[in-house]
């Protein structure tokens, strides 16, 4: 099987479907003849033309319309926003309109569209090129968000979002890109070409949008999670040497609910973690769901361990970035609790 | 800094408030017949400007003439004349309803009639609007069963929309029209990325957005012609410059001095600025920008110069913030009148007819509002479930959870 | 005491700030001449001159944007969003530069504006009249979201917003601007001339943004709302005779937790209330507190009554709407479990 | 439909890639002080063709000639090259500190620097730039400490904005330059604010907005053109076309058949179109547009003709996607160059003064840069305590809670 980076395998995803189905188009701020800013659309240009893979001019606002204007002519657009942190003047027509679309015309014309962005913090890039705004999404009616952790899933998820007939948005971890990231900024990078995940298979399959993985098993704690820090969860449960059931939700909009409840009913116990500040986080809606449906079960307060409520600092990041020392703290302190 | 005197702000302000004289002495009317018309493939640079004057085919006597008057059939201005009677029967017909309380919402295009009717007239099967609230005409010109229209103002049990949709947020997809938002300005950036998926497929069909001079002020507008410029789909982008957004006058938009048409100047497409109560002019300069866009010679903007002699919808009271006469004062007149008057004088209509025709539509829109009251009223026909369906193309678990909760 | 609708001490508490302080200045669609399509500003233009209170273009970014170099120049801007759902468009300006220039300038700049909105379902308005978008806000460090739930409250807390030297978003629930309304829509309005809370003092005085008001103690059941709902708690604990205390949150963010956490530990149990939609609503915050911090206390698991996640439904509004019946069935649902 | 040919979808691409040679033959460049220089006063649409032309003061052998050449004053030249020589030897510095892994970040404005150091010579204290990334000129042509320029580009211990900010996204409010914010194009319009906020106060002062041609496509450029159209405040507008947003072309922002000042036409206030390489044509053009805006004729659009000589960032590589030679086939040369020799002709200025001054600012900034280093590089110096500062005024108890359990 192939090994690939999570870029090549995003890419390749977008290759796969332009191959299959010439609806499906892509197109963004520098994803044409330079192949985008993180390369994930390096080559396609050449191969499909430019009438298909193209550059639009620095208007985010106009990258979705125009995808929802062709989406309701039935293409497929595949479009790219440079940073999730650029997706904001975008909101209106992501909000608006395309959310809207099926249900206020009682499905006479639909946005079949992928917004894909590169989202989440530990590059040092500061306030506007580390943001991970998936709550604001994940509240609107009408869109899917779902943000992959791997070159398997990315690849996945990618050709089930440009098959979906609703929106969705397509966070990709930034940090994620090159390997798999621990939090531990400090020590070597690894490399997805030295990981079982980075093993993606040619051709198309797909991974179902509204399912999550348990990507690793556990007794003691669940701990739910999604995008860079899976890894950040499986180094504090190494380290720690708690027994963690971490869980990979992969699909924010649908969440796969079923697999959170079986996992915290049989843990007891339950930690949220994300990057995104913690106030009206992602976190919160699950911390607020598990309370519901695993009150019961739970032997301790929900923990979120998020992004402080500050905007994402440039030099402090180590000290913003929710890393493995915060959560094995917040883990064994959560294990002492009763 | 003693040198230069304090600054001051300034806030433009139209020509007449209540209890002043209507005055419409600042709105330069050029002779009917005046303005050239190039071919369909001249450049831009090379008709600027017909950005700033307008385009007039009917003269004071309701006589076709110049340039734009050449090759408009007969039929189309005979047809054209009976869509904007039954439009305006329909909008009447609508306020009616909505004095009686069976629609809570309602919003007219009185006096602005020409322009999607004209603009339809020029537009073929296949093609599409992206229109917004006041472009009913676009529906009304087509074979869409205005019984399903006014089943939507109703959200009643047959209402396309099921209820979900306020009052006259129609959509056809068949019929060429697309879903109107809330949102102003969304739709217009929409349209060209509609003719950018028909250019991208080696497609003949072309797209028409629409906007009111206020809304030209939204964020969408300037998305709109800049994608238009630079990928120069098939797409005719009008502007519905009625003088008034709410109670905010076109100079609120910047369209005081300068013309919305001329716009497009710093964007490499040719715009055009057109009586739009002049139902000749509207037809003649739609078929020149849906041939062009659709002979591959990308975008045109339009102008349509007009008047909103409606208030801005049920809600909306304007003798609060315009002068009493200002809509009678108008110097372009009244679309149908004009066209009537036209017809009459080349002999292809008559008073009588003119009269026949108005008591047909009355009847028609009438007898589809009894038709449409019998499935409900006020919301009374929609359905909780329905409440629940299509926000997405399958339901997910939590919605599934929250309809059963509700207990529908 | 003079006795004040809502709209009227919304325009009150402007009149004393622009009376006060010649820095504030009053902008949006339609506030100028007309007074606003809702008249909050009626009046205003007439007193203060062309230059402080003026019409603006339909531009929501512009208008906030502006607002944004005003307050740059030292000016303290108090625009209008026509309605809280034509706010998108203004995301990025909002999100982007409102919050965190205090932040990333160090203080050097600041952007002391308050951004007033209608918001709310209950008047037939539709998907684009009816929204309550706090929850897209509460997420964004730097921001200040209140929504005020009566005349005293919207006047003493429109002051202090304009007096903020932060970014203040300030919901107007339209369901109240002319009388409380219990959600029960088939019964008569009733008129804010008789009721105690549209008793308004006249001048200046502040409601402090971050305190909560016990607006009726109980001790069954703690429900934490705001807004339009506080009168459909109300009606729902009249209906069914269960002793709530009803919090009105007023401040989002900053939140009261001392006077959440004190009415949860007292009652030990707790409803979450909102017209949003419940997933990443503002009750999901709501209820992750609860829990993190009440949970030993709790005798059933923090329930949350919210809008339906699908679009604001125009027909449909009384069965999205959370009315008394919705919360009294919940309500009693509640004190049964344990 | 067969009547029609397939539509066929256009994507604008540059006159060369890796591998072509450099083709500007399609930059029309008038000959230099061939552009009318009209009263400050003039109203938009008696200067419109200024939008299409370019005005140029130094011809071929480096004279100033025309009617923009009068009036400028010798110091401010002299005073102009020195600047731009700083500010050359700033960006190199700063370059080779991101080679030696001090700072992970920076942008430089090669071959652009007459715009920024022009304009700010045109400038009163008081006044206001909303700058984007590519104007450290303006900060640098006043007495804004270096140091602390550079501890920002380290993010140390001394850096003004506590390591919170980007490198080199500076803030001084006391040097009239507004906080650089990462989001393209949301400052043009908060320029238009402030400039308006000038005017209601009666004030004298003026606000600069900055944006990129590629930048020009973002929403806020229309807002920031609406409302400079509505309100006319006392602002000048800013587009500095250097021909590249990243790896697309000024093309891709409609700007391959239009100018960029020609986007001004439709909203009634008028446009320069000026040499950006040429820094008496800036310098004049600059004082004209400040000097109408604060004497309350209104705002003006100017857009500077130059190139991005420089990568965009640190981060990128242009010989990815143009031709390697371009920059250097530039036809408007470089801003240094010509003034240089402009200066010499007329004996303000000789190769021994230019060797020195390259010298002294080489020497300056590397101080400088020494300096700021004792303060720590990389971050190294800035304070988890900070964080959590200035989110707000004063800190709620929800932030207080989470630096506490940060514990800093
Ligand atoms: C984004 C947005 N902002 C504000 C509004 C409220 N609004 C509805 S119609 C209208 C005026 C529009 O005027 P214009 O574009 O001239 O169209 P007209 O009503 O004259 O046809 C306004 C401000 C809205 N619907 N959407
Ligand atoms: C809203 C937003 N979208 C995208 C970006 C990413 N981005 C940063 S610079 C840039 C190119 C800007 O080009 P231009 O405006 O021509 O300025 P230049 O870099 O040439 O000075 C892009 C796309 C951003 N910073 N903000
Ligand atoms: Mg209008
Ligand atoms: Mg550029």
């Amino acid at each position: 099987m192939p090994q690939m980076s999570m870029i090549e395998a995003i890419r390749d995803a977008m290759d796969v479907k332009m191959g299959q189905d010439d609806d499906v188009v892509v197109y963004g701020e520098d994803v044409g003849y330079f192949g985008g800013v993180f390369r994930c659309t390096h080559g396609l240009q050449k191969k499909y033309g430019k009438h298909r893979v193209f550059d639009s001019p620095i208007n985010e606002s106009g990258i979705v319309g125009t995808a929802i204007g062709m989406g309701a002519y039935g293409l497929r657009p595949c479009i790219e926003i440079q940073f999730a942190d650029y997706i904001y003047p975008a909101y209106d027509q992501i909000v608006s309109e395309a959310a809207r679309l099926r249900y206020r015309s009682n499905k006479d014309f639909i946005a079949p569209l992928t917004i894909r962005t590169p989202c989440g913090g530990g590059i040092f890039g500061g306030q506007t090129h580390s943001q991970s705004p998936e709550s604001l999404f994940t509240h609107v009616a009408g869109i899917k968000t779902v943000i992959p952790s791997n070159p398997y899933d990315a690849k996945g998820l990618l050709i089930a979002a440009i098959e979906d007939n609703d929106p969705v948005i397509f966070f990709e971890p930034k940090r994620l890109y090159n390997g798999p990231f621990d939090g531990h900024h400090d020590r070597p990078a690894s490399n997805w070409s030295k990981h079982p995940l980075g093993d993606v298979p040619e051709g198309h399959y797909t991974v179902p949008i509204g399912k999550a993985s348990v990507f690793s098993e556990g007794s003691d704690v669940t701990i739910l999670t999604y995008g860079t820090m899976v890894y950040v969860a499986e180094a504090a449960k190494k380290e720690t040497g708690i027994d963690a059931e971490i869980i990979d939700l992969r699909s924010l909009m649908p969440l796969d609910v079923d697999t959170i409840v079986e996992s915290v009913s049989k843990t007891g116990r339950c930690m949220v973690l994300h990057e995104a500040t913690q106030t009206s986080g992602f976190g919160a809606e699950l911390a607020a769901q598990v309370q519901e449906r695993c009150f019961y079960n739970l032997e301790s307060p929900v923990v979120r361990v998020c992004g402080w409520d500050t905007p994402y600092p440039h030099a402090q990041e180590w000290d913003y970035f929710p890393g493995p020392g915060r959560v094995g703290k917040e883990l064994k302190a959560m294990m002492e609790a009763e | 800094m003693s040198e230069y005197k304090p600054l001051k702000f300034h806030v433009p302000e139209p020509t007449g408030r209540p209890g002043d004289e209507p005055d419409f002495s600042g709105v330069i009317i050029p002779e009917a017949g005046s303005v050239r018309r190039p071919s369909i493939d001249t450049h831009a640079a090379d008709m600027k400007e017909l950005a700033s004057t307008m385009v007039r085919v009917l003269n004071k006597d309701g006589e076709a003439v110049g340039p734009w008057a050449e090759g408009l059939d007969d039929d189309i201005l005979v047809q054209g004349l009976k869509n904007m009677i039954r439009v305006r029967a329909y909008d009447e017909r609508m306020m009616t309803l909505q004095r009686q309380g069976k629609t809570s919402f309602y919003m007219k295009c009185t006096g602005e009639e020409a322009i999607a009717v004209g603009f339809r007239a020029a537009m073929q099967k296949g093609d599409m609007n992206f229109p917004t609230y006041r472009q009913q005409g676009l529906l009304l010109s087509t074979d869409y069963p205005v019984v399903d229209m006014i089943c939507q103002i109703l959200s009643n049990s047959r209402d396309p929309l099921k209820g979900r949709q306020l009052p006259i947020m129609y959509s056809s997809k068949e019929h060429g029209f697309f879903s109107i938002s809330g949102n102003l300005g969304t739709q217009f950036i929409q349209a060209v990325g509609w003719a950018m998926a028909s250019a991208i497929k080696g497609d003949t069909k072309i797209a028409a957005g629409w906007i009111g001079d206020g809304s030209t002020a939204e964020t969408d507008f300037h998305a709109a012609l800049v994608n238009a410029s630079v990928y120069k789909p098939p797409v005719v982008l009008n502007i519905v410059n009625n003088q008034w957004a709410i109670s905010s006058f076109r100079g609120i938009a910047g369209g005081d001095h300068a013309t919305f048409a001329e716009r497009a100047l710093g964007y490499d497409f040719p715009a055009l600025r057109v009586d739009g109560n002049d139902f000749l002019a509207v037809y003649a300069a739609s078929k020149w920008a849906v041939e062009r866009a659709r002979r591959g010679f990308g975008p045109t903007l339009i102008e349509w110069v007009t008047y909103r002699v409606a208030p801005h919808s049920t809600s909306d009271d304007p003798s609060q913030y315009r002068p009493k006469e200002e809509s009678s004062a108008w110097p372009l007149g009244d679309p149908i009148l004009r066209l009537k008057n036209h017809l009459i004088k080349r002999d292809l209509w008559s008073e009588e007819r003119q009269t026949q025709t108005e008591a047909q539509y009355n009847d028609e829109i009438r007898a589809a509002t009894k038709e449409a009251e019998s499935y409900g009223v006020m919301g009374s026909g929609a359905s909780p479930k329905d409440m629940f369906d299509d926000v997405y193309e399958e339901m997910p678990p939590h919605l599934r959870e929250q309809r059963q909760k509700l207990g529908v």
